[in-house]
């Protein structure tokens, strides 16, 4: 159990990481999305399956499809 | 250099936080009976005590077979509205924020697959989501996950039809929804002498029909999430 | 019963989204049915929510301290709903989402419900940070406020951790000395952003200059009165009142960095935003020192410069050119620029003075010299300022509707009142310092002797 | 360990919050930190060997982990998701206003 938590957070600090630094933003929100997901595993370990759904549902769906609808808004990536 | 002057403050604040949870018990080590939730587990608050039995106990003071909607919608219930009227305006900032733009389409036509897969999923994804937050207070879920389903379902039909707009109902059930939250509090100071106290008979727990006014609580939220998201979704498609 | 005061403007928000046409009538009633329910109650009550009993499910309390408080709130909303023309109508919604989360805030005895409704006016505030086109401002506050919202709940949880129960009075009884820094540290980090404490305060000048009207004058007033309560009732109730020397170090050095950089101002708005940091510092320095005066002095300045922005901030958006022949929004505003400067005479002097004496008979020196320093910056630039505006002769017909200037004008003449007479502020500001200081009733309320 | 990936979370968001210059980055390390927060939160009420506080048939009786925070983070995942689509609008609008999305390049037009 321990090494797979260790194994899922240091997907998410990568994936946090990654979000912060990459110059794409597309990719950034990918990445984001990615990070609420594994976060939904770990919320699944730690035996919260309603909070598990909820974000998979908000964090993982709805943001991202947020933020890439305000990306293309003011068109595109730039950087 | 700005890079690593930030860097230096994120570990610090790193450091900091490390060294505020060192009184904490260690993870997964935690002593719950000395913790309110104790009772709500148990449904034990106003003193009733009683081993809770899935499909056997009845008449409990809250009978919810899922303890967390339990305490969202019953317990801590208050929280909910907040939350609620948090998700209201910012929803309403949204569309006040952005008025004035017309909805405009995404410049190509939709792709064949997904113009013909909405009429075949979309009904699939409402009836999840509504199933979601029906079964709220049985099963993990409940008006928010089940909301956001809706307005996900609402994404889906923008993004197969250039043409597609909200109506303006969706405000009106934003409206009313939010409403009858606020009425079913004041129903509970006029039947049982509290802002949203329960007034229903709480059922045997783990029955659909059960737990009082809470799945009525968690449809009128899962509507009123799915108007609100939707309302973001439409608005965050308009352009000037 | 209570709740009702919560309920009403909720139910009123949710109603005014569906029949737009009612929201200015709203505003106006809203209030005033809140004042009358406020009428009929009398102090100490506490409800229940859902008929779950105290750690368990959520208080609302009102006591001395919540009952005054919201009585101020409430009047003040009544008193700016009623200044018509400085409203854009479309955020009347907004208007009355911020009331019902102000009260809830003021009434809410469970510290995760506290961060609800801070994140509700958070929200709101963001909102109309907006108007008139200042999306910037707006989005800088945004982020400050969400980060600050995120360490408000980290120091709940650790609190809940700590003690088992989210509801203040049971925090309160039980909570362990050894974890107050921690949480206390929290707290100045979540709630030093909308109290506008130093490190934290860079989104106040681009929120308000952004030459809205009413902005500044909401904020200002409503939001940061309620803020100030709060505090009160973390740091001095909830927390014992330990850990209130940093506060202090923080309060006093916004006080220094706020009126250096209201001097440096070339813009009127963004010298008056300053200067409200200032006086929020000020506030808060005072009501650390923990005496039963200080802290009624830091609360009567509080209202004293909430009367003043009132007149201050509305008047500079509207009349930025200079008076010309517009002698009543002068005069009153150089008697609310008097007021901040604490000119004998005016309100500003009562609570300064009293501010002064305070500390004094703690024996402290810091603060009392701090004061001094920031009157003779305030001199520098209200003097200038007023003189800058009293002379620019081309001044035009203002925008200002009679009413306006009307309600502006008796404001200010009210701080002259308070200035001869300060009896009325006085006596409201040592019932909410008492009432704050009184722990043992208060958990005593809200427990019922557990 | 659940705790100190929470902290590296949160140190991660505000690293991102104070060297990023793009808005948009501002709001992903805002999600971010929001991510930690309720990481940790949940991670409080974790019981080792105790199951989801949900009356089934596989878990008839109590033998539950601790609801209460699970509920908070309910909230808090969706007042963080109302706050993020406000800032995402307020984004574009800065985008329109100002033509840029850099907070340095910001401050030379602003001037």
């Amino acid at each position: 159990m321990m090494v797979v938590t260790i194994l899922v957070g240091a997907l998410m600090i990568t994936a946090g990481i990654f979000a912060i630094e990459t110059k794409r933003l597309l990719d950034s929100f990918i990445a984001l999305s990615v990070l609420s997901l594994v976060s939904v595993f770990l919320f699944i370990m730690m035996k919260a399956p309603d909070v598990a759904i909820t974000e998979a549902a908000i964090g993982a769906g709805l943001t991202t499809a947020v933020l890439i609808l305000a990306l293309r808004k003011i068109g595109g990536d730039e950087e | 250099m700005r890079k690593f002057l930030s860097m230096l403050l994120a570990l610090g604040v790193v450091f900091v936080l490390i060294e505020m949870i060192e009184p904490i018990p260690a993870y997964g080590k935690v002593d719950l009976s000395k913790r309110v939730s104790e009772k709500y587990v148990s449904k034990s608050v106003s003193g009733f005590r009683e081993e809770v039995a899935y499909k056997k106990s009845k008449n409990l003071e809250e009978g919810s077979a899922n303890v967390v909607t339990s305490i969202v919608v019953n317990y801590r219930g208050f929280d909910t509205l907040g939350e609620v009227t948090v998700l209201f305006i910012s929803a309403f900032g949204v569309g006040l924020i952005s008025s004035g733009l017309k909805r405009k389409g995404y410049g190509r036509k939709p792709n064949f697959i997904l113009r013909t897969a909405v009429g075949v999923v979309l009904p699939l994804i409402i009836l999840f989501g509504v199933y979601i937050f029906v079964h709220g207070h049985l099963t993990p879920g409940g008006g928010f996950p089940g909301g956001t389903i809706l307005s996900i379902g609402i994404l889906l039909l923008y993004l197969s039809n250039e043409e597609y707009e909200l109506s303006e109902k969706s405000k009106v059930l934003e409206g009313t929804s939010g409403s009858l939250f606020v009425i079913i509090g004041l129903l509970g100071i006029a039947f049982s002498g509290a802002f949203l106290a329960n007034f229903l008979p709480t059922g045997v727990i783990g029955n659909l029909f059960s737990a009082g006014i809470v799945p009525i609580i968690y449809i009128v939220i899962g509507f009123k999430v799915g108007a609100e998201l939707s309302t973001i979704v439409a608005d965050l498609h308009k352009e000037g | 019963m209570i709740s009702l005061l919560i309920a009403i403007p909720l139910l009123g928000a949710f109603t005014s989204i569906i029949w737009k046409k009612v929201t200015d009538v709203l505003l106006i009633i809203t209030p005033i049915i809140n004042l009358s329910i406020l009428a009929i109650l009398r102090p100490t009550l506490v409800e229940h929510l859902g008929g779950w009993k105290a750690p368990f499910g959520i208080p609302l309390v009102l006591d001395n301290a919540s009952y005054i408080t919201l009585f101020i709130i409430n009047s003040v909303f009544l008193l700016l709903s009623l200044n018509r023309n400085l409203f854009d109508l479309n955020y009347g919604t907004v208007f009355l989402v911020l009331l019902t989360s102000t009260n809830g805030l003021i009434l809410t005895g469970d510290l995760f419900n506290s961060f609800v409704f801070l994140e509700i006016t958070a929200v709101s505030s963001y909102i109309l940070a907006y108007h008139n086109k200042n999306p910037y401002g707006a989005y800088k506050y945004l982020i400050i406020g969400s980060v600050a919202g995120a360490f408000y709940l980290l120091s709940t949880i650790l609190a809940y951790v700590n003690t088992g129960s989210l509801n203040m009075a049971h925090v309160s009884q039980t909570l362990n000395s050894s974890v107050i820094p921690a949480i206390a540290l929290l707290y100045v980090v979540g709630l030093g952003v909308e109290a506008k404490l130093f490190p934290l305060a860079g989104w106040v000048p681009d929120v308000y200059a952004s030459g809205s009207p009413m902005t500044p004058v909401i904020l200002g007033s409503m939001v940061t009165f309620t803020i100030m309560y709060l505090v009160g009732r973390i740091f001095l109730s909830v927390l014992h009142g330990s850990f209130l020397n940093v506060l202090y170090i923080l309060g006093l050095i916004t006080v220094v960095f706020g009126e250096i950089s209201a001097l440096r101002q070339n813009d009127l708005l963004r010298a008056l935003a300053y200067s409200s940091v200032a006086q929020a510092g000020l506030v808060i320095s005072a009501i650390s020192l923990k005496t039963s005066e200080a802290i009624t002095a830091g609360y009567f300045h509080s209202l004293n410069d909430v009367t003043a922005k009132l007149i201050l901030f509305p008047i500079a958006v509207l009349i930025s050119k200079g008076f010309g022949k517009n002698k009543i929004p002068g005069i009153a505003f150089s008697i609310a620029s008097f007021s901040v400067i604490g000119f004998p005479l005016f309100a500003g002097f009562r609570s300064k003075l009293l501010i002064l004496l305070s500390a004094f008979s703690k024996g402290d020196y810091v603060l009392p010299a701090v004061l001094l320093f920031a009157g003779v910056v305030e001199v520098a630039y209200f003097i200038r300022w007023n003189v800058r505006l009293w002379h620019e002769s081309e001044g035009e017909e203002c925008e200002m509707k009679k009413h306006t200037q009307f309600i502006l004008l008796a404001l200010s003449l009210f701080i002259i009142y308070i200035g001869l007479f300060p009896d009325l502020y006085l006596s409201v500001s040592e019932k909410i310092a008492k009432s704050l200081l009184n722990v043992s009733s208060y958990i005593e309320a809200v427990l019922g002797g557990m | 360990m659940v705790y100190y990936i929470s902290i590296a979370l949160i140190g991660v968001g505000i690293y991102g919050l104070i060297s990023q210059k793009n808005l948009f980055k501002h709001l992903v390390s805002l999600s971010i930190i929001d991510t930690g927060v309720n990481i940790f939160l949940i991670s409080i009420g974790y019981v080792e060997g105790k199951e989801a506080p949900i009356y089934s048939i596989f878990t008839p009786t109590a033998n539950f982990v601790d609801p209460l925070p699970q509920a908070l983070v309910l909230t808090a995942i969706v007042i963080g998701v109302g706050i993020l689509a406000l800032g995402a609008v307020l984004v574009v609008r800065v985008k329109e206003k100002y033509g840029t999305l850099n907070v340095e390049e910001m401050k030379d037009v602003r001037r």
